[in-house]
Order: structure tokens, then C-alpha cells, then sequence
């Protein structure tokens, strides 16, 4: 018959889909599934323990759903009209508790999770983060440290870190996906959330709410140091903040003077400069250039000649260099380096 | 006073459809402007699946993308959908309680022509400069503030505006058809799950699209007048635009799946011989359902930053929905249970329905534990959440609904063969493109990125999903397909080609303008399969045979709507233009019209019993 | 259709000939109403904090004054008109509830 | 057609529903105003949210003249009397005294528009615009909209009325009477919750409410 072999093929597929959902979970480099601190820990626990309840749930209702379509269709010749059955109260009072138990199963450390991710961290133990976000890039400032940075946020592996996100513009959100969910940044208000690397290295963040047309290329590196290293780091960042490297030599000076003349407006080194545009003070340093290019002097090139081809929709102009501009810029713009 | 003709007005052609204030053919003329956006929306869904194919694609650019995305999720639920939902409630409702006319014709049609004119001026703006870029949710302040966003935007205000009010009126529509114009012995609790369905999705409509008017009122008022509801720097708060666009946007997404559940209901119980299991409790979870949407329309905000205790709250109040759902699921599988189950297209999808939502209604469980929300949030595995329980849920339940009463609105049977090609491909395609998106999700994919970078194992889910889209489009192709030789079929498919149970298929298909010549006497639940089985060929009529009276065609509905058509370009571009003039004016002229419409009665026209007679019908 | 339908065509004198005094009263009462919330508000009678609260109520009194009696939404076959009403309101308090708990 | 044989013949008790066409009318109506209600719940959530964030413009307390709006309390509520008594002549078939007493309504209502224009006007002066504040947005919108509501109103009645002088009192005209009497009140019951939270408890200020 025809549709038994339709049957079979649905409920195979069903089987592969399962096999899939199982092995899905186990895969390396999922970053949602591999946690790599306490609060994605905490969330992945839910959602292994909601995707277990489900898959149950699903196994029964396609057991009763295999068992119907099989015996119940109608066989050729087969005549009469089957018994017409008003309804079971214990059934369906049985399907109506059941489904309720396990949504309290789900709740119980549903609201015991929320709240404890909910926790504020003022104390001085957590690094206090200011996280604003931009048409299409991030500002942190540490407002304890004195430290301001932009692309690349710096945090101590091993302790809690308190984010203070807001918008300049329109809604983003912020979302490091191995270390945790994600919060709004909102313009005019500002949101909490604690996070925590439990061991250095470097993770991805996105952004995660539709922002304007390079929305998807929103992204940030966040680097895990050791808790020592960080605060080496901050030292010298705040070093550098109060005293930017004034010495460039060669293409480097050219590039500096370009810079003084046109870009100071947006970006600042150190504490001088606007602040329209990710600050440059430790750019030398960063791996990726505006977020998702790698830092070298081709893609900063590029990115200099034309920004609105690399994130349409940016706010950095288009400046018209020359190629002799540009190159003394990237040249400046890969000295400007902080912990060496 | 007395000079109302005593004859249907002659009309015909284009003319004839723009006045008709029938309810079956508001219905048809529902389904063409559903059918349609369905396929500009589906073709909006197919470029979005060919910029996605790959890592790094350029066949569209990043603003182009949003505009797709934005188009697509508005268009295909507000007029796509929607209409199609429409379109069979006003065929079938009326006819599934006996009764001869909808309350409210001349609103009907009004209902009809405000959809389709606010769907075509929010579709002109592909036209006029760009379509809105901001997502069919418009969040402020990308929404809000002329900076970020375009004209389009304006065009999303004021088309959803339009449509937004004729949906309105619509349900009220329903909602005074269901409550007074049940034909006798039609209890509440005999009425058929989809007019069930129908009554509580309709006053769903009543109670959550004046929110999304209030909230479009101050987007645009915000654009327009330069007004602060949304502009933080004057003590404007975006979260605003959030709540109410949500305290809409859920209730809305129970609007579309109750119609689809009412019609599973209906196919699963005519195609398995037996009446709906467990009736009462169907009718119980409909409502609960419908009550519930109200409260839990947070959960689409758990990262906005509600805080803890409106997370939780809202989170607990979501999942409970999964329990008058799970009834539904339970009583439907106890339907089929001990029937005669016969594979035709429409039971296909009415049982391919089950699994798909099932599997679509378990991720929305899961979504709603907000910590775990937080990080699924606007990841692929919302997107795949919803186009299980839309796609999958709906759009199959829709089709299942069109099958089961193609008959009856057209008076010919779709092709069976056709019929099964069209499931199956539909079917896989669908599983396909939206199978691996939970994956996707779940691997670090934000959602309305309109592109990705190599390298992060992202590549094979996109391309198995892209794929998948070329069944679906070819499961809808033989669908349009099945629908021309439907047309050039000779064969009638009769009063009750399905030997099925419930009022409409008493009555001749397609059902004559004046639905039944005498109105029947209900003495049972599935009204019809009572009958049945008392030995009766048809209904008992409750009055004699006597003249009928039907309310007369009118061209007012489409000006009223043309009107307000036109204060819409009025509005958007009064900026450009620097004056209201235009907006004042089409307004004024809608009012004319209404002035018009309450100074000149409508006195109708009867159909006599010998021109019944004539017809060759039967009561 | 145009049809005397049912039960106005079996009707009893059902509705008693409302009169005037209902009407009257409510009117007073409304007056009555805004005048103590207006002093509520204009003079410290209430102690403060409980100001807010003690209109609202005042208002919602006056409301249910005016549509039970102005509006019949006491008499028989308002049932629709009831369950319109109350639920609407309901939305509304949920909305409200929302908006003064969790925005800012 | 029940609509013809009415004309001149005994009205029911209560014309407005005595065809199923009126009964229909009425019950859509009360429909309606239960979406209208979330309509104005939407706009005073709104509004209760905004009402502090004066943006450095005047703020409520400084601003509202209470003498002006105790005036139009006034004769919005005595409107929506002189309304009710038009039903009640309604429903004793006297179209006289339904025109009359719609008449007045209609004088009143009209009373109550301008003492709001003039309220506007007087606040725009003093500096408050639409552009103000979030606040302003919000006062603007929400009072503004139930004043285009007695607006529309004011000329649906006067329509009626008009209408009426010529067609009479008759099955089919009675259920507009009523319809239009319901949104009257309807309006009048919102003007209460907006003096209450938009006036007395702007006179109140600050964060009285959390
Ligand atoms: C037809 C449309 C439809 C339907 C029916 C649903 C049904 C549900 N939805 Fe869905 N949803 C959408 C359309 C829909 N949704 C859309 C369009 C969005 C995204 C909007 C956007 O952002 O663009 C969305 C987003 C969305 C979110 C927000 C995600 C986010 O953005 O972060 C959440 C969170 O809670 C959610 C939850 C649910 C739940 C719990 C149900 C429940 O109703 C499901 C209930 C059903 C079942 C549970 C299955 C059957 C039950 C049983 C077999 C019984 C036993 C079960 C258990 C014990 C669990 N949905
Ligand atoms: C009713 C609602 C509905 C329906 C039916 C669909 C249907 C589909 N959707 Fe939809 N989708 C949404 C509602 C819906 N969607 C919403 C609300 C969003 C969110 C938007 C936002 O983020 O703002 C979204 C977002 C969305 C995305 C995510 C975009 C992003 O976040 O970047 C994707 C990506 O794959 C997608 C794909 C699809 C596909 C492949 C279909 C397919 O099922 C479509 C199948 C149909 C066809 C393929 C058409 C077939 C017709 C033809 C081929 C023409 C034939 C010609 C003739 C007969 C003349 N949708
Ligand atoms: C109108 C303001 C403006 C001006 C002028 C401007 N920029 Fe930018 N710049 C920006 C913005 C905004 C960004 C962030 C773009 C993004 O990622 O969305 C940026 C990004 C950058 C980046 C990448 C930063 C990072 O952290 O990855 C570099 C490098 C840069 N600009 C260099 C320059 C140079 C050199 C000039 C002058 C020749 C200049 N900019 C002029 C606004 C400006
Ligand atoms: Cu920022 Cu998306
Ligand atoms: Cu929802």
C-alpha cells in the first residue's frame, strides 16, 4: 500500500530528526552549547533539561500518533461507521495533569536560575563594565580603571564582570554566546548582567537585534586574561589614556598629521579626541579591524578607502584618500600599540 | 420609503466583484488577495534563502535584505494569512450556523477593501523609495526617528493602519454574525470547532488591534509630527513601542492558529468518521487558549530587561498555554482512535499538522524559560519556533481548510493526485528549511543577519535550509496548478462530497447567494451527521418556504477604503510635500461616503420562493 | 433581514418604562463624585499616598454608575455588552499594571 | 420588509431592537466600545508612563488650569444627561423630544470642544507643544484623541438629527439613535478617567504614583 510506504518514510525521518537533535547537542563547537563560564553553564542546564521533557513529550504523542495512522485507517471495502465516542473524562483529566507537572518540573529551577542571573555585582570584586553601543560598533569604558577601549573588551578570567549596557542610537544587544545570553542595550536606559570566563581566551560577541543594515556585522572580541594580566593591562591603557604616544616616525608622523587633521573629530587616541568613532588607542593591538576583519594593513587599507563597502550603512565617511594617505595612516595606525 | 427593489441588481464582471457585499464572495475575493501576497511574501522568502545560501553572498545588499525580511514577516502574516483565514470564515461560518447573510454585509466588504488597499499602499513602497527596513516588529528608536530609517517605514505605519482597521471591523463582523444569527437549535455548544475557532479569534481581534493602532498612532505621530513617545533625549522610552506592539503581536499569532485549529478539528473528524473527541473540552481550551494570549505577551521582551520577577512571571504564564493545547492534541489523536481514517490531501495535512506543531509548540516551551530565552533570543531557533508552528501549523491547517472546502465554495473537487504531490513536497520542503534552523540557532546564527562568515560551521545548515524552500515552492506551484484544472473540470462535486457532519453540507455547493432556502433546525451537535443518522436526507427546516431578503450591492466600501488609500500617500508624504491636503482630503471624502451610506437606506431586495424554485433548488 | 424577530414579537411589557429618577441620581452622584475627588486632591483630607489610589476608585465608581445606568448595561440581553466591557478593561489593567511596573 | 410596515404603524417598546438588523447594530456597538476600550486603556497606560518626563517644559502642575476643566466636566456630564434623556424619549416614541434633547447634546458637547481648543491654545502658549515633551506627546494624544472622539460625535448626531427631521422615527432610524447615544456615554465615561488621571493627578504631581 501506498501509504503505509508514506508512513514509514515520515516516521523514519522522524527517527533521523531525533538522531540529529542527540548528536546536535555533544557537537564541539556549538557556542551556546559549549559553555565557558557560569552563566551560560546554568543556562545550557535548562535548556538540556527543557529539550529532555520535550522529546519525551514528543516520543509519546508520536507513539499514539504511529499506532493511530496505522491500525485506525480506513482498509479498502471496509464499511459501517465506528463507534462515536464522546470523550473519557479520566483521559483527558490524565492529559491535562501531566502536562501541568512537567511544566512545574521546568519552572521550579526556571525561577531559581532567573533570579540568580539576576544578581547585581557592585561590589568592588566584580570589574565594573560600561558597555554602549553604537551604529555598528561597542564603547567600554571600565569607569573604575579609567579606561576606555572600543571592538575589544578586555576582561579578568575567573571573576565576575558587571555590564552596564546602554545605546547611543537604536536598540542592539549585547551577546557573548559562550559565556552567557544575551541583554538589550537600550537608548536612554540602562541594563544589568553579570558574566564570568571561568578560563582565559578569547570569545566571540554579536550583536543580536536588528540595528540598521550591517546589523550582522556588528561583532566584537572579547579576551579572558589572567586576573594579573588584566590588571597589567589596565595600568598601561590608563598610562596610555593620560599619555598617548606622541612619537611616529617615518610614514607613521605623515599618517599621525592626516589623523590630527581628519579623523580626530571622531576618534580620539588616548582621552583626546571625539568621540563619534571607536576610540584608537590601543587599535595597533587589536586583532580585527572594525569588528570582523583581520587587522592587517590590506583589510585596514580597505576599510580606510571605503568604509560604507565594508559596513553599509556606517557611520564613518568616506574621506576620498590617496593611497599615499592611506598608507601612512595604516602605518600610524599599527603603531598605536599599548602593552609593548 | 418603499422603493427598494424586489430584484437582485444586474451586475456582472469587475463591477460585480468590486460591490458585492456577499459573503462568499467577499471570501473568494479574500483568498485572491491572500493567494497573492502569499506568493510575493514567498518570493521574498525565496530571495532571503538565496542571499543566505552561502557564507559571504552578495546577490542582495544589506539594506535590500532588510527590506526583504521586513516585507516578508509583515506581508505574509497581515496579508497573506490573514486573509486566507478571513476568506474562509466568511465562507463557512455563516454556512456552518444556518444563517442566510453575516450580520453586517455592507461592513464585510468595507472589512475586505481596508485590507487589500493598506496591503498595496504598504507594497507601493517598494516602489516609492524603499521598502521598510526595521522588521515586521519596528522597534523603536530604529523605527521611531527619521535618522535610522526610511520613508518605508512610513509606508509600514500607515498600510498596517488601513489593513489593521478593516481586520477590525471584520471581527466585530464575525463576532455579531456568530452571537445573533444562529439559526434555531444552534446552541453555543453545538456550534462546529471552527466556528468556535472563528468566535474566539475573532474577539482575540477585537480586543488586541486597537492596541496596535494606538501603537502605530504614535510611531507615526513620532515620524510625522515629531512627537517624543520614543525619543529617549525628551523622556520618551523605547520599551513602550515593545509592550504594545507585543500585547498585539501575541494575541495576534493565537489569532492565526485558532482558524487552523477549529479546521484540523473539522478535517480530522469528517475524515475519520467519528465526532470530535472530547467536544467540550475543545471548546473549554479554545478559550483558555485565547484568555491566556493576553498575559504573556512578555516573553518576547525577556531580554529587554523587564527584570526577574516580570520574567518569571510572564515565562510560567506562557508555558501553561502548552496544557489547553496539549488537550487539543490528545483529543485529536483520540479522534482518529478507533476510526475509519481516509488519506484524502486534506486529512494529509491535517495530520501532517500534528507532529510539525507539536515540534513547533516544544520550542515555544523552551523559549520560555527565559534564561534559556536569553540565549536563544533572536537566534535561528526563533526562527524556527515560529515558522514551525506558522508553516507547519498554519499555513498546512490552512491547507487542509481549502481542500476540505474547495467544493463547497467553488463547487468542484481539487485533484486528489495533484493533491498528494502538493503535500509531499510541501511537506519535506518544509521540514527541510526549517529543521536545521533550530541548530543554527543554537550554533551562534543571530537572526535577520543578511549575511554570515565562513567558518563558523554554519554553511550546511544555510544550504540544506535553502534548499528546502524549492519544495515548498514547488508544492505551492502544483497547488496553483491543481487550482486551473479544479476550473476546467466538468465534474460537480455535489452537496456532500465528503460525507461529512457538520450544516454547510446541506446546502448545494457552491451555496446559492441566499445560503439556505428555508432556515434548518439544528437538533444536535454536527447537525447534519444528526440527521444523518436519524434516516433524514437533509436538514428539517424551521419556516416555511418564504421570500428572502438580501441586502444590496454597493460601491461605497471601496471608496470609503479608496479614501483612506489616498490620505495615506497624504500622510507620508505630507513632509515632502508641506501640507496636509491630501490626508485631509481623502479622509473627508471617506466620511463623505459614510454620510452617504447612512442617509440613503439600504433596503435590499428579496428573492421570491418561485425564483428559488426556478434555481432548481431544493430546501 | 428586516425581520420582527422573536422575541420582540412576544414580548411583554418587559422593560419597565424606565424612569427618570434612575437617571437623575447617577447624575448627581457623578457630580458628586468629581467634586470629592477634586477636594481629595485640592485639599490633604486623604493621607498622602493613598490620594491616587482613593480617585481611581472614586472614578471607577462613577464609571460603573454611568454604564450600568445610563448605558442599561445592568438589563437582561447586555450579556455580550458585559463580557465586552470587563474584558476590555481587563486588558486595559493588565496593560497598566505592565506599564507602571516595569518600564523606567 | 418589517422596515416599511413600521413606518406608520405602532413602534415596539424598543424600537432600536426590534428588527434584527438593530439588534445586530447594538450588540457591533457594544462590541466596539469593548475595543475601544483597550484603545483609550492604551493611550492612559501611556500616558501614566510619560506624565513626569516634562523635558524640561511645564510640567502638569504648572500648567493646568483646573477652573477650565471643571467648567467642561461639567458640561460633558450634563450632556451625557440630556442624551439619556433622548433614549428615554426614544423608547416613548416622541421623535420631538429624541430631536430636542440631541439638540442640547449636541450645544453642550459643542461647549465642551471649545473650552478644550481654548485649553489648547492656552498651553501651547505657555509653551507646551507636541515636540515638548514625552509628556506633552502623551497629554496631547490621549485628550486629544477622546476630543476628536466628541468631534465625531457632535457631527454624527447633528447628522442624525438632521436625518431624522425627514425619515422619522422608524425601526431603522431608532437604532441609531441609540447606538449614538451609547458612544455619547461612552465618551463621557473616558472624560472621567482622564480628569481624574490626566488633571486631578496632575495636580497632584511628582511621583505620586510608583
Ligand atoms: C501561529 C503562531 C504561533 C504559535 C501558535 C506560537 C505558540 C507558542 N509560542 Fe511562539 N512565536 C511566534 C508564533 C507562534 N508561537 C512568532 C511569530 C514568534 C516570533 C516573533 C518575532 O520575534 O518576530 C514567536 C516567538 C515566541 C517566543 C519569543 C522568543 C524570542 O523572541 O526570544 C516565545 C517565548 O516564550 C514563544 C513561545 C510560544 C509558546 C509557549 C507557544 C505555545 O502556544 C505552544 C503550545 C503548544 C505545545 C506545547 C505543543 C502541544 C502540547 C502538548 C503535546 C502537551 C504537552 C506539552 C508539554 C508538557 C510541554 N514564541
Ligand atoms: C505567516 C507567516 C509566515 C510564513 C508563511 C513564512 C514562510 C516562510 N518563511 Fe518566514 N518569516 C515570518 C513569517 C512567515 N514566514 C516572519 C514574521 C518573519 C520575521 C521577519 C522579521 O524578522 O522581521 C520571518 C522570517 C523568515 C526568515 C528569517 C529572516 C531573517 O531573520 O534574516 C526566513 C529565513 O529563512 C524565512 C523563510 C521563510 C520561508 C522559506 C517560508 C516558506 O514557507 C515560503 C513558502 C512559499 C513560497 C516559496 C511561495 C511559492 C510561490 C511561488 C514560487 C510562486 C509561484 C508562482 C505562481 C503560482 C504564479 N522567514
Ligand atoms: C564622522 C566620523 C568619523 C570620521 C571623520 C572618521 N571615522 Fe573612523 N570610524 C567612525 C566610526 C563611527 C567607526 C566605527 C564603524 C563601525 O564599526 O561601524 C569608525 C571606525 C574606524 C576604524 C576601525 C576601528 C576599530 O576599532 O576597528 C578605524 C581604524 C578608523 N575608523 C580610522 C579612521 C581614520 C584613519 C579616519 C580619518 C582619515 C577616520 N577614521 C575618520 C567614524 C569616523
Ligand atoms: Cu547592533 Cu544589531
Ligand atoms: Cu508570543
Amino acid at each position: 500500500m501506498k501509504s503505509r510506504w508514506q508512513l514509514n518514510w515520515r516516521l523514519l525521518s522522524m527517527v533521523m530528526a531525533l538522531a540529529l537533535v542527540l548528536t546536535g547537542c555533544g557537537r564541539e563547537n556549538l557556542s551556546a552549547l559549549v559553555p565557558k563560564g557560569p552563566v551560560a553553564e546554568q543556562q545550557l542546564f535548562l535548556m538540556v533539561l527543557t529539550s529532555a521533557i520535550m522529546i519525551g513529550v514528543f516520543l509519546i504523542v508520536m507513539i499514539i500518533f504511529a499506532y493511530v495512522l496505522i491500525r485506525y485507517r480506513q482498509r479498502p471495502g471496509q464499511t459501517g461507521i465506528p463507534k462515536q465516542v464522546e470523550g473519557n473524562h479520566k483521559l483527558e483529566i490524565l492529559w491535562t495533569v501531566i502536562p501541568f507537572l512537567l511544566l512545574i518540573v521546568m519552572a521550579v529551577p526556571t525561577v531559581a536560575i532567573a533570579f540568580d542571573l539576576a544578581k547585581e555585582y557592585n561590589n568592588k570584586e566584580a570589574v565594573q563594565v560600561n558597555v554602549t553601543a553604537h551604529q555598528f560598533w561597542w564603547e567600554f569604558e571600565y569607569p573604575d580603571l579609567g579606561v576606555r577601549t572600543a571592538q575589544e573588551l578586555v576582561i579578568p578570567a575567573g571573576k565576575k564582570v558587571q555590564f552596564h549596557v546602554t545605546s547611543a542610537d537604536v536598540i542592539h544587544a549585547f551577546w557573548i554566546p559562550a559565556l552567557g545570553g544575551k541583554i538589550d542595550t537600550n537608548p536612554g536606559l540602562t541594563n544589568k548582567i553579570w558574566l564570568e570566563a571561568k578560563e582565559p581566551g578569547t570569545y566571540y560577541g554579536k550583536c543580536a537585534e536588528l540595528c540598521g543594515a550591517s546589523h550582522a556585522l556588528m561583532d566584537f572580541k572579547v579576551q579572558a586574561l589572567e586576573a594579573s594580566a588584566f590588571d597589567d593591562w589596565a595600568k598601561k591603557m590608563k598610562a596610555a589614556t593620560e599619555a598617548p604616544a606622541a612619537t611616529a616616525t617615518g610614514t607613521a608622523a605623515q599618517g599621525r598629521e592626516i589623523f590630527q587633521k581628519s579623523c580626530i573629530g571622531c576618534h580620539a587616541i588616548g582621552s583626546e579626541g571625539g568621540k563619534l568613532g571607536p576610540n584608537l588607542t590601543n587599535f595597533g593591538e587589536r586583532k580585527l579591524v572594525a569588528g570582523i576583519k583581520p587587522n592587517d594593513a590590506q583589510h585596514l587599507a580597505e576599510w580606510l578607502k571605503n568604509p560604507q563597502e565594508v559596513k553599509p550603512g556606517n557611520t564613518m565617511p568616506n574621506l576620498n584618500l590617496q593611497d599615499d594617505q592611506v598608507s601612512a595612516l595604516v602605518e600610524y595606525l599599527h603603531s598605536l600599540k599599548v602593552t609593548q | 420609503m418603499s422603493d427598494h427593489t424586489s430584484h437582485a441588481p444586474n451586475r456582472s464582471g469587475l463591477w460585480d466583484w468590486l460591490t458585492t457585499v456577499d459573503h462568499k464572495k467577499i471570501g473568494i475575493l479574500y483568498l485572491i488577495a491572500g493567494g497573492f501576497f502569499f506568493i510575493l511574501g514567498g518570493v521574498e522568502a525565496m530571495l532571503i534563502r538565496l542571499q543566505l545560501i552561502y557564507p559571504e553572498a552578495k546577490f542582495v545588499a544589506a539594506g535590500t535584505f532588510n527590506e526583504l525580511i521586513t516585507m516578508h514577516g509583515t506581508t505574509m502574516i497581515f496579508l497573506a494569512v490573514m486573509p486566507v483565514i478571513f476568506g474562509l470564515m466568511n465562507a463557512i461560518v455563516p454556512l456552518q450556523i444556518g444563517a442566510r447573510d453575516v450580520a453586517f454585509p455592507f461592513v464585510n466588504a468595507l472589512g475586505f477593501w481596508l485590507a487589500a488597499l493598506g496591503g498595496l499602499l504598504l507594497n507601493t513602497s517598494w516602489f516609492l523609495g524603499g521598502a521598510p527596513d526595521v522588521g515586521w516588529t519596528a522597534y523603536a528608536t530604529l523605527s521611531s526617528n527619521h535618522k535610522f530609517s526610511t520613508l518605508g517605514t512610513d509606508f509600514y505605519v500607515l498600510g498596517l493602519q488601513i489593513a489593521g482597521l478593516g481586520t477590525l471591523i471584520g471581527g466585530i463582523n464575525f463576532l455579531v454574525t456568530i452571537i445573533n444569527m444562529r439559526a434555531p437549535g444552534m446552541t453555543f455548544m453545538r456550534m462546529p470547532l471552527f466556528t468556535w475557532s472563528s468566535f474566539v479569534t475573532s474577539a482575540l481581534i477585537l480586543f488586541a488591534f486597537p492596541a496596535l493602532t494606538v501603537g502605530l498612532v504614535f510611531l507615526m505621530f513620532d515620524r510625522i509630527f515629531g512627537a517624543n513617545f520614543f525619543n529617549p533625549d525628551a523622556g520618551g522610552n523605547i520599551v513602550i513601542w515593545e509592550h504594545i506592539f507585543w500585547i498585539f503581536g501575541h494575541p495576534e499569532v493565537y489569532i492565526l492558529i485558532l482558524p487552523a485549529f477549529g479546521i484540523i478539528s473539522e478535517v480530522v473528524s469528517t475524515f475519520s468518521k467519528k465526532r470530535l473527541f472530547g467536544y467540550s473540552s475543545m471548546v473549554f481550551a479554545t478559550i483558555l487558549i485565547g484568555f491566556l494570549g493576553f498575559m504573556v505577551w512578555a516573553h518576547h521582551m525577556f531580554t529587554t530587561g523587564l527584570g526577574p520577577i516580570a520574567n518569571t512571571l510572564f515565562g510560567i504564564a506562557t508555558m501553561l498555554i502548552a496544557v489547553p493545547t496539549g488537550i487539543k492534541i490528545f483529543n485529536w489523536l483520540l479522534t482518529l482512535w478507533g476510526g475509519h481514517i481516509r488519506f484524502t490531501t486534506a486529512n494529509l495535512f491535517a495530520v501532517g499538522f500534528i507532529p510539525t506543531f507539536t515540534i513547533g509548540g516544544m520550542t515555544g516551551v523552551m523559549l520560555a524559560v527565559p534564561p534559556a530565552d536569553y540565549q536563544y533570543h533572536d537566534s535561528y531557533f526563533v526562527v524556527a519556533h515560529f515558522h514551525y508552528v506558522i508553516v507547519g501549523g498554519l499555513v498546512f491547517g490552512l491547507f487542509a481548510g481549502l481542500y476540505y472546502w474547495w467544493p463547497k465554495m467553488f463547487g468542484k473537487l481539487l485533484n486528489e493526485t495533484l493533491g498528494k504531490w502538493h503535500f509531499w513536497t510541501f511537506f519535506i520542503g518544509f521540514h527541510l528549511t526549517f529543521f536545521p534552523q533550530h541548530f543554527l540557532g543554537l550554533m551562534g546564527m543571530p537572526r535577520r543577519v543578511f549575511t554570515y562568515l565562513p567558518g563558523q560551521n554554519l554553511e550546511m545548515g544555510n544550504l540544506i535550509s535553502s534548499i528546502g524552500v524549492i519544495g515548498m515552492a514547488l508544492g505551492s506551484i502544483i497547488f496553483a496548478i491543481n487550482m486551473v484544472v479544479a476550473a476546467k473540470s466538468k465534474k460537480a462535486a455535489g452537496n456532500d462530497p465528503w460525507d461529512a457532519r457538520t450544516l454547510e453540507w446541506a446546502i448545494p455547493s457552491p451555496a446559492p447567494e441566499y445560503n439556505f432556502a428555508q432556515t434548518p433546525l439544528v437538533r444536535g451537535l454536527d447537525a447534519l451527521w444528526t440527521e444523518k443518522m436519524a434516516g433524514n436526507k437533509g436538514m428539517t427546516p424551521a419556516e416555511p418556504l418564504g421570500s428572502i431578503h438580501m441586502p444590496s450591492p454597493s460601491f461605497l466600501p471601496f471608496l470609503m477604503s479608496l479614501g483612506l488609500f489616498v490620505a495615506g500617500y497624504g500622510f507620508i508624504y505630507a513632509g515632502q510635500w508641506g501640507t496636509y491636503i491630501v490626508a485631509i482630503a481623502g479622509i473627508a471624502f471617506t466620511l463623505l461616503c459614510m454620510l452617504l451610506r447612512s442617509l440613503y437606506d439600504d433596503h435590499g431586495y428579496h428573492i421570491e420562493p418561485d425564483e428559488i424554485e426556478e434555481k432548481g433548488v431544493k430546501a | 433581514m428586516a425581520q420582527v424577530s422573536n422575541d420582540a414579537m412576544e414580548r411583554k411589557p418587559k422593560i419597565k418604562k424606565d424612569g427618570v429618577k434612575p437617571h437623575i441620581v447617577t447624575f448627581i452622584a457623578s457630580i458628586i463624585l468629581t467634586i470629592i475627588a477634586f477636594m481629595a486632591t485640592a485639599y490633604e483630607v486623604i493621607p498622602a499616598g493613598f490620594t491616587v489610589p482613593f480617585i481611581i476608585i472614586l472614578a471607577i465608581v462613577q464609571a460603573a454608575f454611568q454604564l450600568l445606568v445610563w448605558m442599561h448595561m445592568d438589563q437582561k440581553g447586555h450579556e455580550f455588552a458585559r463580557v465586552g466591557i470587563v474584558t476590555g478593561s481587563a486588558v486595559v489593567l493588565v496593560t497598566i499594571i505592565a506599564f507602571v511596573t516595569t518600564l523606567w | 420588509m418589517a422596515a416599511d410596515h413600521a413606518v406608520n404603524t405602532v413602534l415596539p417598546d424598543e424600537p432600536e431592537k426590534a428588527t434584527l438588523e438593530g439588534k445586530n447594530k447594538v450588540l457591533g456597538f457594544w462590541l466596539f466600545l469593548g475595543g475601544e476600550t483597550v484603545l483609550f486603556g492604551t493611550l492612559f497606560a501611556t500616558f501614566i508612563a510619560l506624565r513626569d518626563q516634562v523635558n524640561g517644559g511645564p510640567s502638569a502642575q504648572e500648567l493646568f488650569d483646573m477652573k477650565i476643566v471643571a467648567w467642561a466636566t461639567f458640561l460633558l456630564l450634563t450632556s451625557s444627561l440630556t442624551s439619556v434623556f433622548a433614549t428615554m424619549a426614544l423608547h416613548k416614541h416622541n421623535l420631538k423630544a429624541v430631536q430636542g434633547w440631541l439638540v442640547i447634546t449636541v450645544l453642550l458637547g459643542l461647549g465642551f470642544l471649545g473650552l478644550e481648543i481654548y485649553e489648547f491654545y492656552h498651553y501651547v502658549h505657555e509653551e507646551l507643544g507636541m515636540t515638548t515633551s514625552a509628556f506633552s506627546s502623551s497629554f496631547y494624544t490621549l485628550v486629544g484623541f477622546h476630543g476628536g472622539h466628541v468631534a465625531f460625535g457632535i457631527c454624527w448626531i447633528t447628522g442624525l438629527i438632521i436625518q431624522s427631521m425627514k425619515k422619522g422615527l422608524t425601526v431603522v432610524t431608532a437604532p441609531k439613535f441609540y447606538v449614538a447615544g451609547l458612544y455619547w456615554h461612552f465618551i463621557d465615561v473616558v472624560w472621567v478617567f482622564i480628569f481624574t488621571v490626566v488633571y486631578l493627578m496632575g495636580m497632584i504631581g511628582g511621583k505620586a504614583v510608583a
